[in-house]
């Protein structure tokens, strides 16, 4: 059997086709796990850099605020945030974000300074005060 | 177009068997009416000649020219009828024209002599028309029938009988016109003419049976489904009731009448054939249908 | 003009563009699509066949027309000069593959509620009284483009050359597919060939 | 036709305009050709890759549907408060500003009350309105968004499986390589569909090249029209059959593909007796059984080909097996004659096609494309809208995925593609780049979405807050409960905290497109308020308060015609294309375009911050491109943000204008990715059995009974409703598809297609079988009564055929308009969705897709009209 569907390579990641590759780099390196956003400068600089979390969609009633902010120690994880989010707006926002299992829907979609970010990320204080935005988009489709 | 027309367009073109309705249906109807007209013209010329009926000659030129008249109303674009001449060489239809145009000019020109009693040099002039009028004669008899066959799309009417048969019916309809003319004038030209009228019409009637079997056993589906149009078919109506029963039953029946033939059955006579004519001729133009253009299986529904 | 019945799935994109490109009224097809099916169940077969104007060689509807507005082009067209018809119609009869069609009065696709400017802008030039026809296209040829239903063809399956070239593309195709013509017993020598589904 | 005598004077407007086609949501590349400001021709775009430079026969007609005199040019408003079919709205022309605020009034009381009481419907044929509906509906902040009939008819089964196994919305052959394609209940290049313009070239190509294409559908049209060979079957079994050549294939010929199974799919995982994988106790991955060192361990510390996929094992105490074990034997039961008895495909043939199958797809070869070593499968199982439009919608469509994964024919050189799955960008930019990658279990996630929930890894099901319950079925994505005859009851089953009240809906004709009108009105009367955006008044609009005239695409601007690419754009090697959408013509009357409707629409309830944000989240707009919350933008504006952001700045709006299209091309570890992405695909779907009994621990104590045989981890042939009518008399299998010359209900109104469909023998009739008609005494073209069991009973005109299923009966598109703002298409056709009852027992429980075959009765109402 020529092209044998098992690996080479003992690394999980490899487990390819072994097939004939004449050195073009298959897939570019997964993006880095931490986000490097261009720092935002109309924050004041004083004391630990904030975090202003803007809540858009159905979030927003149901916070009852467009927006929070919330200081930046330590780097934190958006999971941790998030919880922190659902604990402090109640079952109401929570039913929105998160499943009965405490995994994040989906849908629900974080941009640090425009970037999207996932929920595993973690937020970097050094890079000073920044702008998280959550939605929950549309999840059917169809057609 | 009414949306009604438009509607059986789309019906006839869904068809397997497309009937062609240009000839003969609305409008159309002229062409038929002009061909019949034209026919009937050239008969009572040729018939009035042999037996001398000066009036008969009279209603041949009107019938021609009305003929003629009712033509142009048929086209699409009377204004330009002269252009007809140009394609003489191969199209019937142009050569239908010349010789109606030589006919009227040459059965005009003689009438108009004779009428005024002209002598010396006119009469050289009313022989010349008289030949003239003899050329148109013979063409606008025979060309109608290559009209048809000259159709290669509708394979009923492109049976070599067709000019046969509108020459038969030319005859016929100058003997129904001098029938009705003898009848109006009183003046009975020759006891000959009912006997010549029966040869003609069996001849009719021999030529259509034979291009109806010709059609049905040529093979062509399209032709078979004309006939099947024509006996069984949508022009079942027209065909038996007026062809069959108008020009061939009630002739036959007065003739057989035992008492004399009086001016009155003998117009009589010449009308039902004349009607008779008119009918045969519009259903056999539209029975005419297109030839398919796919191999229909032979047990299409 | 080649017509490949295999590549042909039916899709009416010759019909519809033809008459895009000439604004045609109601019930007047240049092209046009017949469907038909071959065969009992369940070997049955559904036959798509495209057809237009086949430009013969020696056609009846030129023979017939008595004022020679039915005349061939250059390159073997055949085209109606709408200048010459009378309206007689007489070349509807003698085609037999009943591509003509007289457009008695003007007409339009929505009825009563009038012309669209589609249809205003195109029909400009057709007269009513006389009979219309396929051209191949004949204004797009002298812009160098091939005729609509050529162009638009999705599964390019026309092809679109010069039978008398031997080694045109439509030629060899003929050649290399034993490219078939409908009714060759009319003996109008067409020139649209079919090529064997 | 005569030539023009002169030549037009140099005509001072005389351009041609690269814009996008909306006939259907193929959503092709044409060139708009405008002389003195009329649209005179629609063509193909030669420099796009959509279309090629070719239009289908909706496509060039888009013109007379553009210059539709029916088509609306003024906002209107309901004067008679009645409600019903076919009752007069008694409609009053009213200004912009009064229809806007009066929508915009009702809209922001409901967002303050509770903004789930909005349900918002689009239509699929605009692909264009896809990112402005669903931003309008998520900075809105309601769930409840339907694509109606459009999702609901032909959906669920099909892009849910796409996604699982194939990262795609749909799956198509790769035309330039296969050698063997087999097509269930699809026509993929012969019909409608997606990309389907450039696919009827593929698809020819790849015929003329002798590509043999073997088409199971019940009737012969179409694809099955061109196949080589035409498999008939009974409607809806389609199951059956695929099952039974994977038995043929893999039981009695032993062809599979070992070293694609073990690597790419979970067929290694271990099985417990409780159906579920076993886990490492610490990691919670599932384990296989390693061969070299005798010991199970989690798939991600075993090389695939160590992996064992045969053999029974023993781990701590605990007998399993691997899952392909499992599926080979549960294949075992579906014997080539067992399936001749459900499908009517004779046995002989079943038997013959598994081993085509097999032996064509020469597992373990490979072929070099452009310089580039892949794996070589030429052969293609696909199913689309027939296979999948049953109660068994789920396993209809996996049991032909599962022909595709047992010979490793997944996204590899001539096997069944999903339509570019991968992408690695736009070179300049890097930006559109995405890859399936592995999500839980190792199994797939899909890189891109048409919607914003992706299909794997599954949701936890929870009491639903949906109005469409999606939260609770969660395999679910367009549900019939917005309009069905017990959505009330269900509603109260499930608590569901609140009720709709007011409904936005775009080109949607749900009164035709979903089912039988009587429960669709009922459903309809509950609202409060309905707002619709339309070309024309519709059989919907009889029940909507406020109408809006929206502009057609050859009015409109968008800036994303083709994207995602997972969508529309042509499968397999060749180019990227980006296409957009410009403006041909000027609007007509006070026409206005959607999507700046529904800018103004978000400024007047003051949530333009939250649509501004939904659209920066829908497009992935990134920084500077972004969109200020407060500020009111235009749509032109955030179309040349995308492209610019895209693209670079150079390239915005106005560039592409002037190019109409961009391409760059692809690559083969793009369109080939199976090989180069380390993913697996379910074969077992465990997370089905899983999500079934979290299902039932909601809805059982709720009296609410889940049928647990539709939640096996394995595919499995279950009948529809249709199949168990044993009524005396219902003798006939009703479906319905897709015609070549109509979209949905929409095309009808196009005189053109209007014609050519009269003219067309089956599109407007009743397709029945020649033989089977005669022997009840009804010929061609009798006017017949079809009725159902339930009563609901639709007439038609019969066109006898040798090319369907003697069970048969095919009715074509959407058609049988009743309405008079359709006058073109009143009474065209045959309205066959009359047909069918919109409830729980009508629809998967899996994935809530409408059953679409009925078992009805034919009478003979009058001879030929």
């Amino acid at each position: 059997m020529i092209a044998a569907w098992a690996p080479r390579l003992a690394h999980r990641l490899a487990v390819l086709w072994r097939s004939r590759r004449d050195g073009r780099a298959s897939v570019p390196p997964a993006q880095a796990a931490i986000v490097e956003p261009p720092p935002l400068d109309e924050m004041d600089a004083d004391g630990p850099p904030l975090l202003k979390v803007w809540l858009f969609g159905g979030l927003a009633p149901v916070a009852a605020c467009r927006s929070f902010t919330v200081p930046l120690d330590a780097p934190t994880s958006l999971r941790s945030l998030m919880a922190m989010m659902v604990e402090r707006f109640g079952p109401a926002f929570r039913e929105l974000v998160m499943q009965d299992n405490g995994q994040i829907y989906g849908c629900c979609r974080l941009f640090l300074d425009g970037f999207p970010v996932e929920v595993d990320d973690i937020i970097d204080p050094a890079r000073g005060p920044r702008n998280l935005e959550l939605i929950v988009l549309t999840s059917s489709e169809g057609g | 177009m009414s949306s009604q027309r438009y509607d059986q367009l789309i019906a006839d073109m869904r068809s397997d068997y497309r009937p062609q309705r240009e000839w003969g249906e609305g409008k159309g109807i002229l062409l038929v009416v002009g061909h019949f007209l034209v026919g009937v013209a050239g008969g009572t010329w040729v018939m009035s000649s042999l037996y001398h009926v000066t009036v008969g000659l009279a209603v041949a030129f009107v019938l021609g020219a009305l003929g003629a008249l009712v033509h142009l109303a048929f086209l699409g674009k009377p204004m330009r009828a002269f252009k007809m001449i140009r394609h003489f060489r191969t199209s019937w239809i142009s050569r239908g024209f010349v010789g109606l145009s030589l006919f009227l000019v040459g059965s005009g020109g003689c009438l108009a002599i004779g009428f005024l009693g002209l002598g010396g040099p006119w009469l050289v002039l009313a022989l010349c028309a008289q030949g003239l009028a003899a050329v148109g004669t013979v063409i606008i008899i025979g060309y109608m029938g290559f009209c048809y066959t000259a159709s290669k799309g509708i394979p009923f009417w492109h049976s070599p009988l067709h000019p046969a048969l509108y020459i038969a019916y030319a005859f016929r309809g100058g003997i129904a016109a001098l029938l009705v003319i003898s009848a109006a004038t009183g003046v009975v030209p020759g006891d000959g003419l009912l006997q010549l009228w029966l040869g003609i019409t069996v001849l009719v009637c021999l030529f259509f049976g034979l291009e109806l079997y010709g059609a049905v056993t040529g093979g062509n589906q399209a032709a078979r489904r004309s006939v099947h149009d024509i006996l069984a078919g949508r022009l079942a109506l027209l065909f038996y009731g007026g062809t069959l029963a108008l020009g061939l039953l009630v002739p036959v029946l007065l003739i057989a009448l035992p008492s004399a033939i009086s001016a009155t059955t003998m117009a009589l006579i010449g009308l039902a054939s004349a009607a008779g004519d008119f009918f045969v001729k519009l259903s056999t133009v539209r029975a005419g249908v297109y030839l398919p253009l796919r191999r229909i299986p032979q047990t299409a529904g | 003009m080649v017509i490949d019945l295999k590549r042909c799935i039916g899709c009416y994109g010759c019909q519809l563009s033809c008459k895009a490109e000439h604004g045609t009224p109601p019930g007047v097809f240049f092209a046009r699509l017949l469907k038909h099916e071959e065969g009992k169940y369940p070997s049955v077969r559904q036959m798509f066949l495209p057809v237009l104007c086949n430009h013969c060689t020696d056609a009846p509807c030129v023979d017939v027309c008595p004022t020679e507005a039915s005349h061939y082009c250059e390159g073997g067209i055949v085209d109606i000069d709408h200048d010459k018809c009378v309206g007689c119609r007489a070349c509807m009869m003698a085609c037999p593959y009943n591509n003509r069609y007289f457009n008695a009065e003007r007409n339009w696709y929505f009825g009563d509620a009038g012309p669209t400017p589609y249809e205003l802008a195109r029909s400009a030039r057709h007269d009513t009284g006389v009979v219309m026809k396929c051209n191949f296209c004949t204004p797009r040829l002298a812009e160098g483009k091939l005729p609509a239903c050529v162009a638009n063809c999705p599964t390019t399956a026309r092809t679109f050359g010069d039978l008398d070239d031997p080694n045109s593309t439509v030629s060899r195709l003929i050649k290399d597919r034993g490219g078939f013509t409908l009714h060759p017993e009319a003996g109008t020598s067409p020139n649209v060939y079919y090529l064997a589904p | 036709m005569s030539l023009l005598k002169k030549k037009p004077a140099a005509a001072a407007d005389d351009a041609w305009l690269a814009s996008s086609c909306a006939l259907c949501y193929g959503t092709c590349s044409i060139l708009a050709h405008r002389v003195d400001g009329t649209v005179i021709k629609i063509e193909g775009n030669p420099d796009s890759v959509v279309g090629k430079g070719k239009l289908c026969g909706k496509g060039v007609s888009g013109i007379m549907t553009h210059y539709d005199p029916h088509r609306l040019t003024k906002p209107l408003k309901r004067t008679n408060p009645v409600k019903g079919i076919g009752v007069d709205p008694g409609w009053k022309e009213i200004s912009w500003d009064e229809a806007l605020d009066t929508v915009a009034r009702e809209l922001k009381r409901i967002r303050d009350e509770d903004p789930r009481k909005l349900t918002v419907m689009r239509t699929t044929t605009v692909t264009a309105s896809r990112v402005p509906f669903q931003a309008f509906s998520a900075g809105f902040g309601t769930p409840n968004f339907s694509v109606a009939g459009g999702g609901l008819h032909c959906g669920n089964g099909a892009h849910l499986i796409s996604g699982i196994m194939h990262a795609s919305w749909s799956v198509v052959p790769d035309f330039e390589y296969c050698n063997y394609a087999v097509y269930f209940g699809a026509s993929k290049g012969h019909s409608a569909g997606h990309a389907s313009c450039s696919n009827m070239g593929l698809a020819a190509d790849a015929r003329a090249r002798g590509m043999r294409m073997v088409v199971v559908d019940p009737m012969c049209n179409f694809a099955a029209a061109k196949a080589t060979e035409w498999v008939p079957l009974r409607v809806g079994t389609d199951a059956a059959l695929a099952l039974a050549m994977c038995n043929v294939m893999v039981n009695e010929l032993g062809i599979f593909d070992a070293p694609y199974l073990k690597a790419k799919t979970n067929g290694p995982y271990l099985i417990g007796p409780d159906q579920l994988y076993l886990r490492d106790p610490a990691t919670k991955e599932p384990l296989v059984w390693d061969e070299k060192k005798g010991v199970a361990l989690p798939y991600t510390a075993v090389p695939a080909e160590d992996m064992a996929l045969e053999g029974n094992y023993q781990v701590d105490g605990v007998p399993c097996r691997p899952s392909f074990v499992i599926l080979k034997e549960h294949l075992r039961k579906f014997t080539p004659e067992q399936a001749e008895k459900i499908t009517t495909v004779p046995a002989a043939d079943i038997r013959r096609l598994g081993g085509e199958f097999g032996r064509e797809a020469r597992v373990g070869s490979t072929i070099v494309i452009d310089g580039v070593t892949v794996p070589y499968r030429p052969v293609a199982a696909i199913a689309f809208r027939g296979a999948q439009g049953h109660m068994n919608s789920v396993y209809n469509f996996l049991a032909v995925d599962l022909l595709n994964q047992m010979v490793g024919a997944a996204d590899v050189a001539g096997s069944c593609l999903g339509f570019n799955p991968a992408s690695h960008g736009f070179p300049e930019t890097g930006r559109l780049r995405y890859v399936p990658k592995a999500g839980p279990d190792g199994l797939m996630v899909t890189g891109m979405w048409m919607g914003y929930h992706y299909p794997y890894p599954i949701a936890e099901p929870r009491l639903p807050t949906n109005l469409g319950l999606q939260d609770l079925f969660v395999m679910g994505m367009t549900s019939p409960f917005l309009t069905s005859s017990d959505q009330e009851e269900l509603w109260q089953t499930f608590s569901v905290p609140y009720r709709p009240e007011a409904l936005l809906n775009f080109g949607c004709n749900i009164m035709m497109s979903v089912g039988t009108s009587q429960t669709v009105a009922e459903s309809l009367k509950k609202y409060k308020f309905i707002a619709s955006i339309d070309l024309y008044l519709t059989e919907f609009s009889d029940f909507c308060d406020i109408v809006l005239p929206d502009c057609d695409y050859l009015q409109s601007t968008d800036s994303r015609s083709n994207f995602p690419f997972i969508f529309n754009l042509p499968g397999g090697m060749g180019e990227w294309c980006w296409s957009i959408r410009q403006p041909a013509d000027q609007p007509q009357g006070e026409q206005r375009r959607h999507s700046e409707v529904l800018l103004d629409l978000a400024e007047r309830i003051g949530m333009t911050p939250d649509f501004n944000a939904a659209l920066n989240a829908s497009i992935n707009l990134a920084p500077p491109y972004r969109l200020a919350p407060d500020r009111r933008y235009s749509w032109d504006e955030v179309c040349d943000a995308e492209l610019k952001c895209n693209f670079g700045a150079e390239r915005g709006l106005d560039w592409f204008k002037q190019h109409g299209v961009i391409k760059w091309p692809k690559k083969p570890e793009e369109v080939y990715w199976r090989a180069f992405e380390d993913v697996r695909v379910p074969i077992y779907w465990e997370f089905l059995k899983v999500a079934g009994d979290k299902i039932a621990a909601i809805a059982e104590p709720r009296g609410v009974s889940i049928p647990r045989e539709y939640y096996e981890p394995l595919p499995d042939f279950l009948p529809c409703p249709s199949h168990q009518c044993e009524h005396k008399g219902f003798d006939y299998f009703a479906f319905y598809y897709r015609d070549i010359i109509h979209t949905n209900s929409f095309t009808m109104e196009n005189p053109w297609l209007d014609e050519a469909a009269r003219l067309d023998p089956y599109s407007y009739t009743v397709a029945i079988h020649k033989d089977t008609a005669l022997s009840r005494g009804l010929a061609h073209g009798d006017v017949v009564d079809i009725e159902t069991e339930g009563g609901r009973k639709v007439t038609g005109r019969l066109c006898l055929t040798e090319a369907i299923h003697p069970e048969g009966l095919g009715i074509a598109a959407l058609a049988g308009h009743w309405g008079d703002g359709m006058p073109i298409a009143k009474g065209k056709g045959v309205f066959f969705n009359e047909l069918l009852e919109v409830d729980w027992d009508h629809s998967s429980p899996v994935n809530q897709n409408l059953d679409l075959c009925v078992k009805v009765k034919v009478t003979k109402l009058g001879a030929k009209p």
